[in-house]
């Protein structure tokens, strides 16, 4: 690889690290609730991407590489899915959310 | 019997360890443990990160509240920028290194950042701006204390709490803050420690032909390191 | 409660006879394969022993048996599932007309009080047939509500309210039991369950020494702590909240029930309902387990009355 | 067949291991794969019986009803030293860390494993880490049990609980590191010609449990550090009194702890694979599908941590979905218990120590495990949980499978790893009075939890003490059956027969090389031409 493709690379990060500030001064959230959050997200999902296929040289790399790459993120999302489909699906009165309050 | 390769006594060569058969396994199995062991660490990062998206989740106005009052987005982006400048330089060494390995004699074309010769001034570029990260860290960390909201005897007085708001989740995202940006700030610390290592070897030339594995591997952590922080800022910073 | 030894625990509630016919289904499906394996061992180990002559014949894996004995266990998980499962549900949702009893539990004590008010620790008296439903919650730390002749158990979490509920079906005493671990005298947080006839059941609600009902401690209380300066005037009333809908300031509704009381008590900062500030300080501190619930039942009788 | 050509100079023992140097700093300084696995062992040892001796004093405590041996608070420390000890720091490390870091290089046909000196250092990591959690139960005790449920362990313990985690992080870094280092050496070290369809059940079990070291561990690790955080700063992170939420330490804790059971009993598995096929003289059946069932379980055993939480308010729908999830990893292990035993039909079943070891596993594998068919139903989950019947249950995959399948191991390969025999009668001696003693101590055990006595009970109701004093009687003869090998086995260091490179017979390519091996492992790197388990090529051998 050139040194050249980490000096594209790097103005793209540089260049993604200014949109996801100025993102977070739009309110998106009115137009769907969470969409601020879903953004900034996924520019950090993109500059991940990039940092790991060209920095870390994983985008030459063998099969071996993408799948200890991918298998941290697939018991990332097991992990957060599964916790969150309980927290998610807790009925009001069935299963409360715990409150936060001084019960001494 | 089938047949064997060298007898086990001629394994003692300078280029691998006795337990490898040549310099490209053990570069292919140092490589592959890095890897492993950085799968490790998205789990160990994963798994505050998962209690932090559920507190996050249900007492988000408190989290937006606290973020905007307490944390400054603009540190935060000027680190961000820190680290990914200190992404390519670390990009830019290991280039070097293994430009190095495969091919010593060339340096007839105009020197450009990334020839072997600049693998020491590379090093410490990226260690400096580790190190003015971790001044911005820490910086940050002192005003934090200044305001109170550092956990610990006289943590967060809660007068001027908005209405809606509960103080005990703003100490709960404070919380979180210090043990997120707290933990990478002690793996920017460790990265830091390699790096020194690094440059002193690269320094003495004592690296002989493995020299690329080692940079490569350290460069690795570094980059993950910093992928660590890309996903902080917007969910420490940025929450709107 | 016998103090013989028994193979079975009695069974005393409506939950009963259906787990226990679960769980000898399962005993069966266990004890088919658990001889199966041991036998087949058995067999095989004994017929192709070791001799001297006989040499072992290679065998290739057959790929039909393979799935066989895959799918044979799959299909019978698959019923284990839906039985369980269709069970548990009915576990969970207590039916409208039970009768609630709150408890608190505290390291290392459950507190009981009945509708009537009358209070008990470490035991808890009920009717035969009636439907209870168990309102629970934690002064500290995490217990466990357990009734091993009811087959049912559930946590008690501090800070928010676990619910749990059954019929008994057989008069009688059974055990109580703290099935979380809680502490230092965790095995001395046990009691008993009465199972009485409706009429005894009475009696014993009436009884010498009788407590205040929890709503009429709740009133006492809400007067005691002022609640009644502003409730109705700069506050929201209370009149007929319990059930109802209430719109907050952030647009958003909710439904006022157990927990969203609880939370107005003692973090009233939290929800503010639309139209009105921020002004109500917190009682967290101030009001004992005991006390919140005694206000809930107060506000929950404010029903159909006009403030 | 492969195997390794004769040479005089290699057959004098003039090399071994063992005897290549001497001294204790060669002992604590090495980074051969074996002599760690020896260093290992005596730890394991260590821990096994300063928890066996918790177990002895809960079993005598619970003989009569009343709490009258132990004060409650004792008790408490008891049965947490006993769980913190035998989890932590004798079944996780066990087989992995004393037969996988023996075996694994050898088995490859490698000379070390890819890293050795993280493997000196991850034994370095697990004796501090015991070191620390001992001191902590040594000055005072802790008494949250081994699961530290919070806000008990991260506000009203009394105890040494962050000393406790301190130790446990440790020894989880070491698993950690010990996991990595098996990965790496499977994908990079294997000999010529060892393809993955070649490789030993042994280490497609051993594989599947690294990769569960690596990404499981890491969250426990994180998690108790969060219970010593909120201990130490009082900040709230599970204690709902300090905005927390006590239910979200058990998912996170679970997390890991439930795959840690797979941690314990995949490697197990490994072990009963290799002596099933050794013993029956016979390929082990079904190997494609043994193989990948042990991948199967460990990817199917991180869907499944919510059945610990049925009655813990988590919510309904959760509750289902980690239900189904949990029958599903029942699955796999029936297809491994059903092809073991297929394993057996038209074999030559020799019934040596550790064969019956391994029938005993199957056997009492296969009733732990059905018994976790009634913990995933729902309905009699929420009767059962958290009384003995799941102390019992626990007990049948974690003693009765993992620790017979252990002990299995070290009869097996003990003449490779020390060149002596141990003593056949002896060994199929305590291998009964083991099975017997396993099943009074820990049968009556499901009858007294489906009655409802509680677990982590000082002191009980009286209808349960019949029961319980059969569940005692057991104890003391399976603490026999454990003591037995203990001595008979070091005796059999000086006075044992002098063990022949394949006593047993057995494929692989640990048999290849002499007993004990050479530091090196080999003469010379194998090249593999067979399947694993080529036993028609191996006449079988009597005796």
């Amino acid at each position: 690889m050139q040194t050249r493709t980490y000096y594209i690379i790097f103005a793209w990060l540089m260049g993604l690290l200014i949109a996801t500030v100025a993102a977070s001064f739009l309110n998106l959230d009115r137009f769907f609730p969470g969409l601020n959050a879903a953004v900034a997200l996924c520019i950090a999902a993109a500059k991940a991407m990039l940092v790991v296929l060209f920095f870390m040289h994983v985008r030459h790399a063998g099969k071996l590489t993408w799948i200890f790459a991918s298998a941290a993120f697939v018991w990332l999302g097991i992990m957060l899915v599964l916790t969150l489909n309980d927290y998610l699906t807790r009925h009001p009165v069935d299963q409360p959310i715990q409150l936060s309050v001084q019960t001494k | 019997m089938t047949s064997a390769s060298a007898p086990a006594t001629e394994h003692e060569h300078a280029d691998h360890a006795h337990q490898f058969d040549d310099a490209i396994q053990q570069h292919e199995a140092a490589t592959l443990g890095m890897w492993t062991f950085l799968a490790t660490e998205v789990l160990f990062f994963g798994a505050l990160l998962t209690a932090y998206t559920i507190y996050r989740h249900y007492y988000f106005d408190a989290f937006r509240y606290a973020s905007h009052e307490y944390l400054r987005w603009y540190l935060g982006a000027i680190n961000t920028g820190v680290l990914l400048c200190s992404s390519l330089t670390v990009a830019l060494a290991v280039h070097a290194a293994q430009h190095h390995d495969h091919a010593p004699g060339q340096s007839a074309a105009p020197p450009r950042i990334g020839q072997p010769k600049h693998l020491v001034p590379l090093l410490l570029v990226t260690m400096l701006l580790g190190l003015v990260f971790l001044c911005i860290k820490g910086t940050e960390y002192y005003i934090d204390y200044r305001e109170n909201v550092v956990p610990g005897p006289s943590f967060f007085h809660p007068e001027h709490v908005p209405p809606g708001i509960d103080a005990s989740h703003i100490r709960l995202f404070m919380t979180f803050y210090f043990i997120l940006t707290g933990i990478h700030a002690t793996h920017m610390i460790v990265g830091l420690g390699l790096f020194s290592w690094l440059t002193w070897n690269a320094h003495r030339g004592t690296f002989a032909r493995t020299r690329s594995n080692a940079v490569e591997i350290c460069g690795l952590y570094w980059h993950f390191v910093d992928l660590v922080w890309i996903f902080l800022f917007p969910l420490l910073y940025l929450i709107r | 409660m016998d103090k013989q030894f028994q193979w079975w625990p009695p069974q005393a509630s409506n939950f009963a006879p259906p787990v226990d016919q679960l769980y000898l289904f399962l005993l069966a499906v266990t004890a088919f394969f658990t001889l199966l394996i041991f036998a087949c061992i058995v067999y095989l180990a004994l017929k192709y022993r070791r001799r001297r002559g006989r040499r072992p014949a290679p065998v290739q894996t057959n790929h039909l048996l393979e799935i066989t004995w895959t799918a044979i266990p799959f299909a019978l998980t698959l019923v284990m599932f839906f039985w369980a499962s269709g069970l548990f549900v009915r576990m969970r949702e207590p039916p409208a007309d039970a009768m609630q009893i709150d408890v608190v539990a505290k390291q290392w004590m459950w507190k009981v009080q009945h509708p009537s008010g009358r209070r008990e620790i470490d035991e808890l008296h009920v009717p035969l047939g009636r439907p209870i439903k168990l309102d629970m919650t934690s002064e500290a730390v995490i217990h466990s509500f357990f009734l091993p002749a009811f087959r049912t158990k559930q946590d008690v979490v501090p800070g928010a309210y676990n619910i749990e509920w059954f019929t008994p079906t057989r008069v009688g005493e059974y055990h109580l039991f703290c099935a979380e671990y809680c502490g230092t005298q965790h095995s001395k947080m046990i009691g008993r369950v009465v199972v009485q006839t409706p009429a005894e059941y009475q009696a014993w609600v009436a009884g010498t020494g009788v407590d205040e009902a929890p709503a009429v401690v709740g009133a006492r209380l809400f007067t005691q702590f002022q609640c009644n300066t502003c409730h109705g005037q700069r506050a929201p009333t209370l009149a007929n909240l319990f059930g109802s809908t209430v719109k907050l300031s952030d647009g958003a509704a909710i439904t006022a029930d157990d927990n969203y009381l609880r939370e107005s008590i003692l973090a009233p900062r939290a929800k503010i309902v639309a139209g009105y500030q921020p002004l109500m300080p917190t009682y967290a501190g101030q009001l004992t387990e005991e006390q919140v619930m005694d206000l809930i039942a107060y506000i929950k009788s404010l029903h159909n009355q006009q403030p | 067949m492969t195997s390794i050509p004769y040479n005089p100079a290699f057959d004098e023992r003039s090399h071994t291991y063992l005897n290549i140097d001497y001294g204790v700093r060669s002992w604590l300084l090495t980074t051969d794969h074996k002599r760690i696995a020896i260093l290992y062992m005596l730890g394991i040892t260590f821990f096994f019986f300063i928890g066996g001796a918790a177990a002895v004093l809960i079993r005598i405590e619970l003989m009569t009803p009343a709490g009258d041996l132990l004060s409650d608070d004792t008790y408490n420390k008891m049965f947490t030293l006993h769980g913190v000890m035998m989890v932590f720091f004798f079944l996780i490390p066990s087989i992995p860390a004393v037969l996988g870091n023996f075996l694994i290089p050898l088995m490859l046909g490698a000379r070390d494993l890819a890293f050795p000196r993280l493997n000196l250092m991850s034994w370095y990591l697990y004796m501090i880490g015991g070191a620390i959690a001992l001191t902590a139960l040594i000055l005072g005790g802790v008494d949250t049990g081994w699961t530290f449920y919070t806000p008990y362990s991260s506000v009203y313990s009394n105890g040494y609980v962050v000393m406790t985690i301190v130790g446990i992080f440790l020894a989880g870094f070491s698993s950690i590191l010990t996991g990595l280092n098996f990965i790496v050496t499977t994908h990079k070290m294997r000999a010529p010609g060892l393809y993955w369809t070649r490789l030993p059940l042994f280490i497609w079990s051993m594989y599947a449990t690294s990769v569960m070291q690596v990404l499981g561990t890491p969250v426990v690790a994180i998690t108790l550090t969060l219970v010593a955080i909120e201990r130490l700063f009082h900040v709230g992170i599970f204690n709902p009194a300090w905005g927390g939420d006590p239910i979200l330490f058990q998912h996170l804790f679970w997390f890991y702890s439930h795959p840690a059971v797979y941690i314990m009993v995949l490697p197990s598995m490994a072990v009963v694979s290799e002596i099933v096929a050794c013993f029956s003289h016979q390929r082990v059946y079904g190997y494609i599908f043994v193989a990948f069932s042990s991948l199967a379980i460990a990817l199917i055993s991180f869907l499944v941590w919510g059945h610990h939480m049925f009655v813990s308010g988590q919510s309904t729908y959760a509750s289902m979905i980690f239900s189904i999830l949990s029958f599903m990893v029942a699955i796999p292990s029936a297809v491994k218990v059903f092809n073991w035993t297929a394993t057996l039909y038209r074999g030559s079943v020799d019934l040596k120590t550790p064969m019956l070891y391994v029938l005993g596993f199957i056997g009492l594998f296969t009733l732990g495990g059905l018994t976790g068919l009634f913990l995933a139903s729902i309905a009699v989950d929420v009767h059962v949980t958290d009384t003995y019947f799941i102390v019992a249950h626990f007990h049948y995959i974690m003693v009765g499978g993992a620790v017979s399948a252990y002990l299995g191991g070290i009869h097996f390969w003990w003449p490779k790893m020390t060149g002596k025999m141990y003593p056949e009668w002896w060994g199929r001696f305590a291998a009964f009075v083991l099975f017997i003693g396993f099943n009074l101590t820990f049968f009556p055990q499901f009858i007294l939890g489906y009655l409802g006595m509680p677990r982590r009970y000082h002191a009980y109701a009286e209808e349960f003490q019949v029961l319980n004093v059969m569940s005692t009687a057991g104890a003391s003869i399976l603490a026999v059956g454990y003591l037995l090998p203990f001595c008979y086995l070091i005796w059999s260091l000086k006075y044992g027969k002098t063990a022949p490179a394949n006593p047993f017979g057995a494929a692989g390519l640990e048999w290849q090389t002499t007993s004990p091996p050479p530091t090196l492992n080999f003469e010379s790197t194998p090249i593999v031409e067979d399947e694993a388990y080529a036993y028609d090529k191996i006449e079988v051998p009597y005796d």
